[in-house]
């Protein structure tokens, strides 16, 4: 897979497009493919009147009713495991995990059934759920609260992972997660989303267009085209490295910054292809350091060929450490703009 | 709890095709037992021979099996446990396909990716899980799918003693009761959990009284009865069929064999008393004294189990094994 | 189930001491609710300010906490939820160092690492979790230490109604039976969990019906009655401490606020009832009416609380903000 | 930290050792530390009377009686979260998850409780827990009972992580472990318990002295010394890789191996000491491939300079699918000798 260059203010523009936030883009697709899909269900805790804790469902229980939009008991095993099973009946829940840190309570369900069954069936049995999540930090929300996480799904086998960082992807990787006939987790950072509760960011607003439409699972996004310096990430830290980027354009710094928008499938051609011809890697995750995605991207490039990197790669993340309340020491181990700025310099010197 | 509707005995019939189920479960795990440990020696090597891996089988617990599912049509679901024969057989699933994936074949349920704890018969709705009492969530998510459509299918979710202490039961059983799915939860009482005996691992003496912790009828089978099986689980079907919502079913049966084959169990005070406890010959027996069944039609009965079970054990040795180069294949289903 | 014990009812010292807990905590999720709010417009943002992050208050549940906690010692345990403030306060954690906590500085609980939901005190055995039903298991294991070394310690294990239908929930009571271990449960029925009225949780209307389920006592305790909590929770205190293993107490309390602050409750019809069922002022004018307390006490007590809040929250405010430059401390202990 | 040399068949030999499988050092480690330390208890699924499925505790009991060695039922977050709270108390607890693949209907008391209450409290409180469990496949056991999940564990923080592949470093870590204030997940592959019921490996029984000791945890060991490749292994594959490198030695291939030991902390010193002696890596992982072991050890190579790699690395692991029941299958994807080898001579002309 090669990548599109889709800086998606621009190129996601139609003539019906209006700029949304995530969350309203995210609930547009649910919309639509509820409308179109009769099999489409939705499920979780306060995804009905409320509307979902961080507004990934608001209005769709006045649209479709109890039936198919259903608040669920504090259960996660319970009921992302009646997901698997009413998908393996035909039909396609969407179901929230309300933040991807409480995993530990369900992860069986997820990464030894909904995970598992299409391998374990020879192929006879596919469960298409989409198992939205919130994740990220940023707010002082604590250690049991702030976790992305996505190197944790990435890893276990039998899982598509999409993280969109912008409207235009979430709609669209929406609509591909619900046409999937495979699980896909669809993880939504909290500070993409546009809520109004919650420090504001532009690029959590966008042009999206009315129509439904798809963006490919596995596929990368070029959010911005460079030739010094190949800068991987993913979800908020887009926004990040996007400002950053901007800004050291000026400093005679040309930075491309890769949107992997899917980390299962990655696009690891999209990966090797920039890197050859920057020489230069710097890979932000707000997941932590260690044994997670970073590392993954680096792998992708040097086990194609080492001489590819003319300076060490830096990676930008969480140093090993649960994330901390108080807002200094948060701002410490995330991925802030400043540590991205750091990284891109000393690649550049290194 | 509640007590067993007697109204609901079955009739000579049914009796027949109880003692049928449970001596066509008998047959195919005598045959697997065989064939589990022939090839395996003189060091005993888990992973080696016709049959490698696990092996959980479920001789004595046939009145389980045979009791609920009777009531079962192919459109209800099964959702099975580590220990799955005994419920697969009993609800149809197509037994030559079943050995074929414990045999490691590609003609299995699962073209031999699963093995005999991983079996996924989409014609008869079954599925089973390795991990104790995950199976209960996805027979609700069956369960809510039929009751969504619209249809009267019913789910029925098992798991042994030892698994009524994890959480997943208890979440399953709450959700179950609250939105009145169709589901009837079957707990097989065998005793034991591995080495740990129930009282070692259950604050209560009977599950059944579990259910009104989730305002759902209860009710304890004793003594390994098939008929008991049978009346109790009757009345939980048709209670899920009609919109009654589910039912909880715990049966007192027996574990005849160990664990799992291999298991010597040197932790078991009771042992030289359970192969007097097979409930086999004790249904025969009765069967017999009542005029159901005579010496003709129970070795009818018996040999025709054992040709089919054979015939299924031949069918899996004479199908191909899985080609290696396809070992990465199955992981995603193709784009739709 | 049992019936409460009328003959432990509190005599006045005791009263006033459920009072002085009840208007001390008040006092403090009302300074807490100031600040965090203070600093957070025009366009309200939730990381912003003095305080930021989630903040769940307990107003409302006072009668809860104090009526359990009277029956504590600090070597007793408690473990406690994502809204843990009253029980904290009520079993005698240090209110500065808790502020300092909240407000995130170096002087607090946790060195400005946990917030308001992860607030560890070993003084008082007190901790709590983000993760709904989660903090019981560890709260077994306090008991187990307690009874493993001999002593008479008790744990108390709380949860809201919400939190009953999780897992973890079931399998701590089954294994707080099963070894009799010194626990007290508390569950705190607030009629909801976030958005979600009980009635579209819970399968049954009482979860004091659920200590069934595990041959443990279950009472509820009704109107959010401090005495009744009182009482209640000092037979199963007693309990646990003289060895007659865990008890199951819920209380209907009631959730003065929103879930968390933020929350605008659209979905709450009863809204326009709340502050009428405020327990505070309903205690209040029982214990005038019953001669235990006379305006001047009322206003002392009061105003001893709001000083002490104050002292506190002026610590908090005075000490130092942590060090970046030691964010990736305390991830391991040293070596030993 | 620098690697030791350590062959533990020679270097761990003393007066008093004794040839033991891994097992039996893992239960030896065990007994000398309930010995002296009262606060040390014993809990999991048949830990007593059965002596452990994978015989990690047998005779236990009969030495140490009910009140110390507790089998439980079968509610993994009850009593991992019970020896959790019992740790906070001050007892030692030692609590067995009886295979990994458990993990996710306990891994909240995990990784939100057990390895992050010493970080939320500030340092205040500690909670000393030897989390053991069973790992690894190869004999058919199916999708949820042969893996790894080391790479889970590892990118978790708060949890130390080891993986013994021999007798010596089983009972040394053993030790380690349970001295340790930490949390520590103590991995045991089945493979490397010298069971009388399965496959046997030579490697499963060593020396092992009869006295206490501890094997620092965080420091890998040089397996094997070579010049030409290093190969980066843990637990089973080392056996694996050791067999292999015997044999390419007279193709005259040198082959270095490394067993890393500890994932959590990770020698990473160690890893690039060999690879700037022999310049080609080779990292053979039983656990998924991608976001996991494998990807994290070549990052750390090349974030220290990528001219270290004079070619590119190979990885041997499992590719990313569900271990398949079907022993052509399984040993498809699992790490084996001849996948080994022909990685190293891969690597070798690269
Ligand atoms: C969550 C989980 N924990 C532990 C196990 C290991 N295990 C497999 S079967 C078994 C005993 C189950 O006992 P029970 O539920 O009574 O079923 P039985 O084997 O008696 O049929 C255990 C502990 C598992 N498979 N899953
Ligand atoms: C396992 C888990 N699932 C979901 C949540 C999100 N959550 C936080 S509080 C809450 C509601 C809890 O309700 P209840 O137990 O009644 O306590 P209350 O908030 O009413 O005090 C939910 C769903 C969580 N923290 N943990
Ligand atoms: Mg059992
Ligand atoms: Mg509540």
């Amino acid at each position: 897979m090669t990548a599109t260059l889709n800086p998606p203010s621009t190129a996601g523009a139609t003539a019906t497009s209006r700029r949304l936030t995530t969350a309203k883009a995210i609930v547009e697709a649910i919309g639509q493919e509820m409308e179109t899909a009769p099999s489409v269900i939705l499920l979780g805790e306060d995804v009905g009147a409320y509307g979902g804790i961080f507004s990934s469902t608001t209005g769709l229980l006045e649209k479709f009713g109890p039936t198919r939009v259903l608040d669920t008991p504090i259960s996660e095993t319970a009921f992302i495991g009646l997901a698997t099973g009413a998908a393996v009946e035909g039909l396609r829940p969407i179901v929230e995990l309300m933040f991807v840190d409480f995993m530990g309570v369900c992860l069986d369900q997820i990464y030894n059934h909904l995970a598992k069954i299409h391998f374990e069936s020879g192929g006879n049995v596919s469960v298409p759920v989409v198992l939205t999540t919130a994740v990220g930090g940023g707010y002082s929300d604590g250690a049991q609260h702030s976790q992305c996480l996505w190197g944790t799904f990435a890893h276990l086998p039998g899982l598509k992972v999409v993280v969109p960082s912008n409207p235009y992807d979430a709609k669209g990787l929406m609509t591909a997660a619900i046409r999937d006939d495979n699980p896909v987790v669809y993880m939504f950072h909290k500070g993409v989303m546009g809520l109004p509760w919650m420090a504001k960011n532009r690029r959590s607003t966008g042009e999206v267009p009315a129509e439904s439409y798809q963006v490919e699972i596995g596929r990368a996004s070029v959010a911005r085209r460079g030739t010094d310096v190949t800068v991987v990430t993913v979800s908020l830290s887009v926004h990040h490295a996007l400002d950053v980027a901007e800004q050291l354009e000026s400093d005679g710094i040309s930075a491309e910054v890769i949107d992997l928008r899917s980390l299962v499938p990655l696009d690891r051609a999209a990966i090797r292809e920039s890197v050859a011809r920057t020489g230069r890697l710097v890979v932000v995750d707000e997941d932590y350091l260690s044994f997670g995605m970073s590392a993954e991207v680096i792998a992708s490039v040097v086990e194609h060929d080492p001489r590819m990197l003319t300076r060490a790669p830096i990676r930008v993340a969480v140093p090993d450490v649960p994330i901390p309340y108080a807002r200094e020491l948060e701002y410490a181990v995330l991925p802030t703009r400043a540590r991205i700025e750091a990284a891109i310099r000393g690649v550049m010197q290194g | 709890m509640t007590d067993r509707n007697d109204s609901a005995a079955p009739g000579p019939d049914v009796r027949r095709e109880l003692y049928r189920t449970m001596v066509l479960i008998r047959s195919f795990e005598e045959a697997i037992l065989a064939d589990y440990h022939a090839d395996k020696k003189p060091a005993w090597d888990i992973g080696a021979g016709l049959i490698p891996g696990e092996m959980h089988l479920s001789a004595g617990q046939e009145p389980v099996a045979a009791g609920v599912c009777a009531h079962l049509r192919a459109d209800d679901a099964v959702t099975a446990t580590h220990r799955p024969h005994h419920f697969a057989l009993a609800h149809g699933v197509d037994i030559d396909r079943m050995a074929a994936e414990i045999y490691g074949r590609e003609t299995g349920l699962g073209r031999g990716r699963g093995g005999h704890m991983h079996l996924f018969d989409p014609a008869t709705h079954f599925s089973c899980s390795g991990i104790i009492a995950e199976g209960y969530p996805p027979a609700l998510g069956q369960a809510f799918a039929f009751k969504h459509r619209g249809g009267d299918g019913v789910a029925v979710a098992v798991t042994g003693e030892g698994a009524a202490n994890q959480g997943a039961f208890h979440e399953s059983l709450n959700l179950a009761a609250l939105w009145q799915l169709p589901v009837v939860f079957v707990v097989e009482d065998n005793d034991w959990g591995i080495s740990v005996p129930r009282s070692a691992s259950t604050a209560v003496p009977d599950n059944s009284v579990r259910a009104a912790a989730y305002g759902m009828p209860g009710i304890r089978v004793e003594e390994n009865a098939v008929e008991g099986v049978y009346s109790a689980a009757g009345e939980a079907v048709e209670r899920a069929r009609f919109g009654g919502g589910p039912t909880l079913i715990e049966v007192h049966t027996l574990r005849l064999w160990g664990h799992f084959e291999g298991d010597a169990q040197g932790y078991r005070p009771e042992l030289a008393d359970v192969p007097g406890r097979d409930p086999i010959p004790a249904y025969e027996a009765s069967l017999r004294a009542d005029g159901v069944l005579d010496e003709d039609e129970i070795s009818r009965i018996r040999t025709e189990a054992a040709a089919r079970v054979e015939r299924a054990v031949q069918f899996a040795k004479d199908s191909p094994h899985p080609d290696p180069a396809q070992a990465r294949e199955y992981v995603f289903a193709g784009a739709s």
